[in-house]
């Protein structure tokens, strides 16, 4: 079973030479310092900037320079500053290659649900609608199941959508995962210790097992 | 060029008056205008419908206003860290409408604009939706969304000169310069006032054109609310 | 009877203090020269500019600086630049205060015809579509007779329409002239030398004549 | 970042296929993409459809394309300084739709930003609404309008940098950046390539994310249609 770390380990062998990736709060927000070295990337954060650097030292604080995440950056040698419309024009656009969220949940048709629980607070969606309704491709970071044991990868989402019909790939706790074009989980690869009938177990959505299913590298 | 300098935040906001609709400035608390925040308070204007990204923290931003229960309702994406707003929310005193992040600046640019009304994929197939004109183009659907405009704009710049020509610093540029375009009277509060011709004319991200009252602020807190520091 | 010069002058005298001025081809380019210098507006050139300055000097020409009308500018102090989007982002925002443009035709509502004539040329109606459409206050520049002696302030145009119920005033040679909210040509001003009988005969829509009309001073 | 360089406009426009849809930077003569323009003439593309606010006069610019009948249809808000162009229109050779300027731009800028259609109030009653659904907002009747998008964009700049971020230089701005962010493949040509990090960014026009080739012209004519001057 792999931890945060491990998440967002895996998802970092997802990114290719020259995409430019949104990464989400959270998870996805690791994601960054395990991108490989020889890879040129380019981060965007929806507040404003492409080229996100690595936190600041204690000295190049700057509350002027901040993530969507709210927390204090840096930025990339080459990096472009712009306002908020222009930002979602690029998403909305299709100009970011790729867009790494976390779920709470995600059906088998690739619906998520990543933004309000009814009867507790409403936080608001933030810019999660916009990037699931326009990003080219999206993998989710997610855990495969609640605390309780019950099943987030779903025939139907319970919680209220975010989108409908995006979800590309996921990577959870005990597996990766494609949604298939005609529905249904195709499982990838199990997480470290993990069978298949783990998997199998924690997943109420269809899931397509399709021979010997690797283990993760990671 | 015309000379739009007034001598500060409470000249700025004198005339903004019970029931206005406000937009402000800002991504969380980068950006936002804290002086005119300061002097709204002060002023006790009641009622107010806010526009804005965030709707600040607790003890900052537009947070100081709900805890005065001046605001009426709230149009923002996210709101996720003021304890104050869950309560007046969950116990009815508070009005919210939330708008897809994207969605929203690209309603205030279309307000400034003059664009009444453009098609938009964010929120297709979610609560967002419900009762929006939807429509199909290159086989995707979109969702028909409006402009926004307010009464009064209220943007928060780092540099400007006495024309209103506004330049933004970092990420605190963020939802000000939309908002800037779509008041009726937009009122820019600057870290520093320059005079006519020290900006670079091809570097202006505001022009003075949408700005109406400018000051140079004062004291400016600027605090981060995500303190985060590499090893 | 007021030439080119005589009409952009009795039209500076229609600007106020702090507007902000779009200024078309031809006469209306030549207002800029007018307007008295104790009031501060600033022009807007939709090609990208507000604040146009005078013409350059010999020395001063730069190939990367020029009106919508392509001629080299300069700039004035507190200028801005900015991209063509922007530029009618302030046109169909409403944030222009006032719009001089130059006319073929207008109608006694209001519609304007300055883009087309068939069979002839078709040059494009550049902005001024988007300009009639937006202006919150619309000033023409026309000859009030065709050469042919024509009158060109009609019940209807005969031209390709520019756009609808937007004219507000007009200064031709002759006269200076509202449109009425309700219809109709109400006559202002008349150019120097010029009778109320000799403007009636020019006007083919509808006139209003209230009382003695005064000579203009230009 | 990602490395955009190309060695020269040959190689930036290799594949621009007969019968593609370019967009062209550019108002008059004025910050258009002279290079890239040569190399298109020299190429010899057939049957392309250019999106550009104008087309050149006789001899520069687009109207060199013209002259080789390598453009089928032009997509501009003024043609005027052209009489070739008038030629070949009367005679039926060319075809040639007309859009009011704003509209052009803001279409062009859609297609970039991902916004399929939105109501413009350019053209009310004019010919150029035959066909267009039209909508009362407020009183006030608008048009549809749709996106523009293009197989090529090619933009001309004053400075950019390795990773396609992009400065221009007073007005030969106009039409350049909207257009940069609305080709499938966008071809930027600069006065001047810096190295990464040379350029502000807090200063820049057209981020490179829209960018896919940039190199450095050579020779930059910039030919002046009016010249006018102060005595």
């Amino acid at each position: 079973m792999l931890d945060k770390t491990g998440i967002a380990k895996r998802i970092a062998q997802e990114v290719g030479d020259g995409m430019y990736i949104n990464l989400g709060i959270g998870i996805p927000t690791l994601v960054a310092n395990y991108i490989p070295s020889h890879l040129h990337v380019v981060l965007q954060s929806e507040n404003g900037l492409l080229g996100i650097g690595p936190f600041p030292t204690e000295s190049k604080i700057d509350p002027d320079l901040i993530n969507a995440g709210k927390q204090t950056i840096t930025m990339m040698p080459g990096s472009a500053l712009f306002n908020s419309a222009e930002s979602f024009a690029m998403i909305r656009g299709g100009h970011v290659d790729l867009t790494i969220l976390g779920a709470m949940e995600v059906s088998e048709n690739g619906d998520i649900a990543n933004w309000k629980v009814p009867g507790k607070m409403v936080k608001g969606m933030g810019g999660a609608m916009d990037l699931v309704a326009s990003a080219k491709h999206i993998i989710v970071a997610m855990q495969h199941c609640s605390k309780e044991g019950a099943s987030k990868l779903l025939k139907k989402c319970t919680l209220p959508i975010t989108g409908i019909k995006c979800v590309k790939r996921i990577v959870s706790d005990l597996a990766v995962l494609d949604v298939l074009p005609q529905g249904g989980f195709k499982l990838l690869e199990r997480a470290p210790g993990i069978s298949v009938d783990q998997i199998k177990n924690a997943t109420e959505g269809r899931l397509e097992i399709d021979g010997n299913i690797p283990e993760m590298q990671v | 060029m015309i000379n739009k300098v007034v001598v500060g935040p409470d000249e700025a906001v004198h005339d903004i008056f019970d029931n206005a609709t406000l937009m402000l400035g800002g991504f969380g608390l980068c950006g936002i205008p804290e002086n005119c925040i300061s002097s709204i308070l002060k002023k006790g204007t009641k009622g107010l419908t806010c526009i804005s990204n965030n709707a600040g923290v607790d003890d900052f931003g537009i947070g100081l206003l709900l805890k005065t229960k001046q605001v009426k309702k709230m149009i923002s994406s996210y709101v996720g860290e003021n304890s104050e707003f869950e309560r007046q929310l969950l116990s009815g005193e508070l009005e919210v409408e939330l708008i897809p992040q994207g969605t929203l600046a690209e309603r205030v640019r279309a307000g400034g604009a003059g664009i009444p009304a453009f098609f938009s994929p964010a929120g297709v197939g979610t609560e967002v939706a419900t009762g929006k004109e939807m429509r199909e183009f290159n086989g995707k659907t979109y969702l028909l969304e409006q402009w926004l405009r307010a009464d009064f704009s209220i943007v928060k710049a780092w540099k400007g000169d006495t024309a209103g020509n506004l330049v933004y610093k970092g990420t605190a540029r963020n939802f000000n310069p939309m908002m800037a375009t779509a008041g009726k009277i937009t009122i820019a509060e600057v870290e520093e006032l320059v005079p006519l011709g020290e900006l670079d004319p091809n570097q202006i991200h505001t022009p003075g054109i949408y700005v109406q009252r400018i000051f140079q602020g004062k004291n400016y807190e600027k605090r981060i609310e995500q303190r985060t520091i590499s090893k």
